[in-house]
């Protein structure tokens, strides 16, 4: 299962939770996972079937790309970060 | 930038014509490296330029222990730094005349631009008031001279009236025993305006111990380059010591007038003329000393 | 000053061209003036544009009459916001909108209302810049005045204030970790609006076709950037959008956005001919993106071993007047390069009536470096430590969590800080009253896209390697080089060739310190499938398994049969007789850049009479990884040290009353000259990144971060005082000993 | 209002001619009608050396001279630096010693620096850095720029007779 990382405007959602264990092989499947526990996180991340522009996914270390297909593994390590951008 | 017309008279006479526009505005060009600038800002438009470099008068430079400086208007910074007997006699017109802008604007700039010019931060203005320079003036009544301390009448203002123009400097033979110095503040170390600019020269006794007489002057402390007449007689007939010197800039703060604006506040421009006043007058006594004796 | 030949670099691999000091591709186009910039372009009929800007800081736009302007002879076209598609009558929604062309439209050309001084209004085009120039002074335009906010300073955090968005980051309990703490140090800090200062105005050139064809020359850091907008903002297909790059005066972050291409294309449009806009070197400070200030409160508590044991940063930074400033950067570097259990990270994106921010050379992290920095200097000293022994004590390790949470991959920051010091600077005597030393340290966190190339092997051996990557700095060179290395050619071997939108697949902007990296990515997989394919013709012509051909050195040979043997170049000749040429395009994706650090030390001398700061010494640590360009890397930590030292004291924005820039030329906009540097001494230390196979890391960016802070904390060690605003002015400098000297 | 006049120059040693109008700045001219690119434009005040050329023997910055003040003048500008047997020593020292990145300054660079070494070939650090001020640098913290006009002025010293 993987490790999602609560990003702390997202904790109120999960009661405070800081990490969430669930599973799916790809981030949609994450995502959908995490809504059924948690509902409201997916539209919290998400805008209009996609990973919002201010939000940056990290799995494994690395910014995905591929936003919802993403490939998840057994024992990945999921972040919600806040994109880099601006002047 | 409005096109104008450019004429490149090569009389005084011709070029006191052209200057006097009836009703067109008209200005004089010679380094253009402040009138371009002020042009392209839209600070002000102009129907011609007459530019006076090609007039030989206005390129005189000629030097000399008979005759003291005369400078035309003309002629550009570097050749009054790279004139070694400018550099022996009028060392403080070398520290002015470098600090101007950049190599590739001293190339251009004037000494008789940066004083028509008339900012208040005008590098070479309290360099020549200290120095006890006279301008020359021609016009269409004639000619006449005038203090370079009243030439400048507020920022960007001068004395000249329509059609009158700059011909020359005249800076009297520095006598034994004196020596000059001017120096600025900036927050850059070039390319920079004058937060404060501080001239001073003095006269020395036989001894060189005592000050006979002194001059210092101020720029961009008030509306127009300053002569510090107080501060500098306080300093006759005083030995050339810390205190006196202390005495002076205390007088010269005095004298300043400075505003606030981008390039500094009125208290830093105050406490940097006290600052300033002692370093000139410090490297103007010792210049004075080092000077050969007479 | 004596020039110093203290360019030290340590360790390369086993390599024959990353990591020598070939000379650049660039190098003699540049030298001899022959290389072609954003205005070096001229073409039949072309006319020139230039835009009239607001002057007022906020008003709503009444009217905007240009009859008079049209009527000027010479004048050719006017153009409004009303000429862009995606503005009519659309209104602007910034849910969410931390920039989209909708938002990149209204900076271009405001619509109902201007939002800051300078604010593009309208843009004319005629036979000559001048012409148009007059013209624009014709318009006239009907403002409303509206109340300006000027401050941004995020202090009120109410709904309807002007924050436009929050960024939290937290871990453990600060309120616990504080208790724990023997000293805690709180500061609050500023730093001001700065200008990338790039020496190329922003100039682009566009021809809009009869059959509808848009061609833009322009100087930008991303041309496929440039093509989206302006595709998007003009309602037309990308693929009628071609952008052609020129070579760029220097970007630093602000040439990502863009200004002009959208409205030379609609001037070009009304008027059937090429135009071209150049931006005076006014309109660049006033009327493009700077980077952003920064308000800063920060508390930070470490026991009496120096363990840190709670943080708590509250970043409020100006966007500017649309969303978007860079407190990103700085919150997710906001702990610096420290592992700490227990902070608490707050980042508001504030808006306010100046100019829309733009990036600037690791946005957001140098403000945040300088404020962490500072107070760990502070801590230092309150506990009696040396600062670099703090620093170590608390150093990232690989595993240890970026605020993010995202771990670490392999880095090794304890040599660079031992590195550090070691160094002789650190130890060296400061000789003379008025003199400290600072030092300070940074990480800058990169993400990461991936990058296309493609490749072409030349009859005579070399190779054309193609990309939409913009050099620049120099990597057309680096990117070059790492081709070579995989093919055994040498460097001018590989001629890259920066191309338009047209002749390569998409390819992301140049930021983010990525390009060295990821296109060198792209180069090295392409020079594989070139050497996959050379030797699968070396097998066919010696009837041979492609399996039982090697390739060394530049040579192929068959292991089966030792006289088979032919160079790359001697098979490069047979290939057009041999099945074609060889080609091939390909797609590296991103295997992360990972965090760079760089250090700094430096030894300033203070004029205690005028609060003059002089750099006397300066020494850049940086892990570059793999130097893949000494010269070049070296160069990168000069340039940035420069822009650091004029972040630090001379350089930021000043606004009248009213909110208009009041230093709009580099006379008062004051970047360092020749005269205010001494030499700066490199040391570049190389612990090679396991995700790129030379072992290569980001080296653009960082070692501007750490620089702030270094001045500020020799500044201190000098003086006494702590500067808590930058620039350390010599006007602020002098009030702060002044009122020290008060206090005495 | 009052037309086009008539200029005679002699630029990298050919004689040129050009009509202009008065308030057309020689860099506007170099750049707009005589297509010598070389010469750039980076702030059009005066404070950023980026259009120096060198003009009867002096440096200039060329948005501060009007195109009609160049009758009769002698001006050298990048294009005409590299003779045909190769580099000038200051553009090889550039090019050896990464003394340029973006390259928007380096024309400028080059003129100041060669107009110093021509009347200085031994200038010191310090005073290649007080002439070069007045040309400003964005990417490189003018270290390798003063180290190339060292090496450039050694080399120029060892090969003149």
């Amino acid at each position: 299962m993987a490790v999602v990382w609560i990003p702390p405007f997202l904790e109120s959602l999960t009661g405070g939770a800081h990490k969430v264990t669930v599973s799916g092989r790809n981030l949609r499947q994450v995502l959908n996972s995490l809504d059924t526990l948690y509902p409201g996180i997916k539209d919290a991340l998400l805008e209009e079937d996609h990973i919002h522009p201010s939000i940056a996914v990290v799995i494994d270390g690395a910014t995905g790309h591929l936003e919802l297909i993403e490939p998840v593994r057994e024992e990945s390590e999921i972040h919600f970060i806040p994109a880099i951008s601006g002047g | 930038m409005q096109d104008f017309e450019y004429v490149a008279p090569t009389t005084l006479e011709e070029a006191v014509r052209l200057l006097d526009g009836n009703g067109l505005k008209v200005k004089a060009l010679a380094g253009g490296t402040d009138i371009l600038v002020q042009l392209r800002a839209n600070r002000f438009q102009v129907d011609r330029l007459v530019d006076i470099k090609g007039i030989p008068e206005l390129n005189q430079l000629s030097c000399s222990e008979a005759d003291g400086l005369t400078l035309g208007a003309a002629v550009p910074c570097y050749r009054v730094y790279e004139d070694e007997r400018i550099a022996r006699l009028y060392p403080a017109l070398v520290d002015a005349t470098s600090l101007i802008g950049s190599i590739q604007v001293q190339s251009r700039g004037t000494v008789g631009g940066n004083l028509c010019n008339a900012a208040p931060s005008g590098d070479s203005i309290p360099a020549l008031i200290i120095l006890g320079a006279t301008c020359e003036i021609a016009g269409p009544k004639g000619r006449r001279t005038v203090q370079v301390e009243r030439f400048c009448t507020g920022p960007g203002r001068n004395v000249l009236e329509p059609g009158e123009m700059l011909v020359s400097l005249k800076l009297p033979l520095p006598k034994a025993n004196s020596g000059a110095h001017f120096l600025r503040f900036t927050p850059r170390k070039e390319m920079d305006i004058a937060v404060v600019g501080v001239g001073a020269s003095v006269l020395l006794d036989d001894a060189r111990q005592r000050i006979l007489s002194a001059r210092i002057a101020l720029g961009a402390v008030a509306p127009t380059p300053l002569l510090a007449r107080e501060a500098g007689d306080l300093l006759a007939g005083r030995e050339a010591s810390e205190a006196a010197i202390e005495e002076a800039a205390k007088a010269a703060r005095a004298a300043a007038r400075p505003i606030t604006d981008i390039r500094g506040t009125a208290r830093q421009r105050t406490h940097l003329v006290g600052v300033l006043t002692k370093r000139a007058l410090g490297t103007a006594i010792a210049r004075a000393k080092e000077g050969k004796k007479p | 000053m004596t020039a110093t030949a203290r360019q030290e670099s340590k360790g390369s691999g086993p390599f024959k061209v990353v990591g020598t000091r070939t000379t650049r591709h660039d190098g003699v186009d540049k030298v001899t003036g022959r290389a072609r910039f954003g205005a070096d372009i001229s073409m039949s009929g072309l006319l020139h544009g230039k835009v009239l800007r607001s002057p007022h800081a906020h008003a709503r736009i009444r009217s905007i009459d240009t009859s008079m302007a049209e009527a000027l002879p010479g004048v050719k076209g006017v153009a409004t916001a009303q000429d862009f598609p995606i503005i009519r009558g659309q209104a602007l929604d910034f849910s969410g909108a931390v920039s989209n062309a909708r938002v990149t439209a209204e900076v271009i050309l405001a619509h109902e209302r201007v939002m800051y001084a300078g604010h593009a209004v309208a843009a004319v085009a005629a036979t000559s810049p001048h012409i148009a120039e007059e013209a624009t002074r014709l318009i006239r335009v009907d403002y409303e005045a509206s109340r300006v906010e000027r401050l941004g300073s995020g202090e009120d955090t109410s709904p309807g204030s002007n924050i436009a968005s929050h960024i939290q980051l937290k871990r453990g309990d600060v309120e616990q970790g504080f208790g724990e703490a023997e000293v805690i140090v709180e500061r609050e800090l500023s730093t001001q609006t700065i200008h990338q200062g790039y020496i190329e105005p922003f100039a682009s050139t566009a021809h809009w076709a009869p059959d509808g064809h848009v061609t833009i020359w322009t100087t930008t850091q991303g041309i496929f950037g440039v093509r989206a907008s302006t595709s998007a903002i003009l309602g037309i297909p990308e693929s009628m959008v071609k952008v052609i790059p020129m070579e760029v005066g220097g970007g630093f972050g602000g040439k990502a956005s863009i200004y002009l291409d959208p409205v030379a294309a609609v001037l070009s449009k009304k008027t059937g001919h090429p135009v071209k806009m150049v931006m005076t070197r006014k309109e660049v400070f006033e009327g493009t993106g700077p980077g952003c200030a920064a308000i800063m409160r920060v508390k930070m508590g470490a026991d009496s071993s120096g363990r840190i044991t709670a943080a708590q940063f509250w970043l409020a930074y100006q966007a500017g007047a649309f969303p978007g400033s860079s407190v990103s950067g700085g919150a997710t570097t906001g702990t610096g390069p420290y592992n700490i259990d227990n902070f608490l990270i707050d980042g508001y994106d504030v808006v306010c009536n100046k100019q829309k921010t733009s990036g600037y050379r690791a946005p957001g992290q140098c403000q945040a470096n300088f404020a962490i920095e500072t107070v760990i200097d502070e801590l230092a000293e309150r506990l009696g430590m040396d600062p670099l022994e703090l620093r170590l004590k608390n150093v990232v390790k690989e595993g240890d969590r970026m605020p993010t949470g995202v771990p670490f991959p392999y880095i090794d920051l304890r040599k660079l800080e031992e590195t550090m010091k070691t160094h002789p600077h650190y130890s060296a005597p400061l000789e003379g009253p008025n003199r400290g030393r600072g030092v300070a340290v940074a990480f800058r966190g990169h993400g990461g896209q991936g990058a296309p190339a493609t490749m072409n092997v030349n009859a005579d051996g070399t190779i054309s390697l193609i990309t939409g990557a913009i050099d620049l700095s120099g990597t057309r060179t680096t990117v070059a080089m790492q081709a070579a290395e995989v093919l055994g050619l040498a460097a001018k071997d590989v001629i890259l060739t920066v191309v338009d939108t047209d002749s390569v697949a998409q390819t992301g902007t140049t930021a983010g310190s990525r390009v060295t990296f990821e296109m060198g990515l792209a180069a090295i997989a392409a020079a594989q499938e070139v050497k996959r394919q050379m030797s699968a013709r070396a097998a066919m012509l010696w009837e041979v398994q492609p399996e039982e051909v090697e390739f060394q050195d530049g040579v192929f040979t068959c292991n089966r049969s030792p006289a088979k043997r032919m160079t790359f170049k001697e098979l490069a000749g047979r290939l057009a007789r041999s099945g074609g040429p060889i080609t091939c395009s390909v797609y590296a994706p991103s295997t992360g850049i990972g965090p760079s650090f760089a250090g700094n030390i430096v030894d300033v001398e203070i004029d205690p009479e005028t609060g003059k700061v002089d750099i006397l010494r300066y020494t850049a640590f940086l892990d570059a990884g793999q130097a893949v360009h000494p010269g070049f890397v070296e160069g990168q930590m000069q340039g940035a040290t420069a822009q650091g030292i004029g972040w630090a004291l001379s350089e930021e924005y000043l606004y009248t009353e009213e909110g208009a820039v009041a230093n709009t030329s580099f006379l008062d906009y004051r970047t360092p000259t020749s005269m205010d540097l001494p030499m700066i001494d490199t040391v570049i230390i190389q612990v090679p990144n396991p995700h790129h196979p030379f072992g290569v890391r980001a080296v653009g960016e960082v070692p501007i971060v750490p620089t702030l802070a270094a001045v500020a904390n020799a500044v201190y060690h000098a003086t006494g005082v702590r500067m808590t605003r930058l620039p350390m002015s010599p006007g602020a400098i002098l009030e702060a000993l002044e009122a020290k000297k008060a206090q005495e | 209002m009052t037309g086009r006049t008539h200029v005679h120059t002699s630029i990298n040693d050919t004689d040129v001619d050009f009509l202009c109008e008065s308030r057309q700045s020689l860099l506007e001219v170099l750049r707009d009608v005589l297509w010598l690119f070389g010469t750039k434009e980076g702030c059009n005040d005066g404070n950023c050396g980026a259009c120096t050329v060198i003009m009867d023997g002096r440096i200039v910055d060329s948005c501060l001279v009007l195109a009609v003040e160049a009758e009769g003048k002698t001006i050298t500008t990048i294009e005409g630096i590299a003779q045909a047997e190769g580099l000038h020593p200051l553009q090889q020292a550039f090019l050896e010693g990464d003394a340029l990145q973006c390259g928007i300054c380096t024309p400028g660079f080059v003129l100041a620096a060669k107009a110093l070494l021509d009347r200085e070939p031994d200038a010191d650090e310090t005073r290649i850095r007080h002439w070069l001020a007045g040309n400003l640098c964005r990417c490189t913290g003018y270290d390798k720029i003063v180290r190339a006009v060292l090496k450039a002025g050694k080399e120029m010293r060892e090969e003149a007779p």
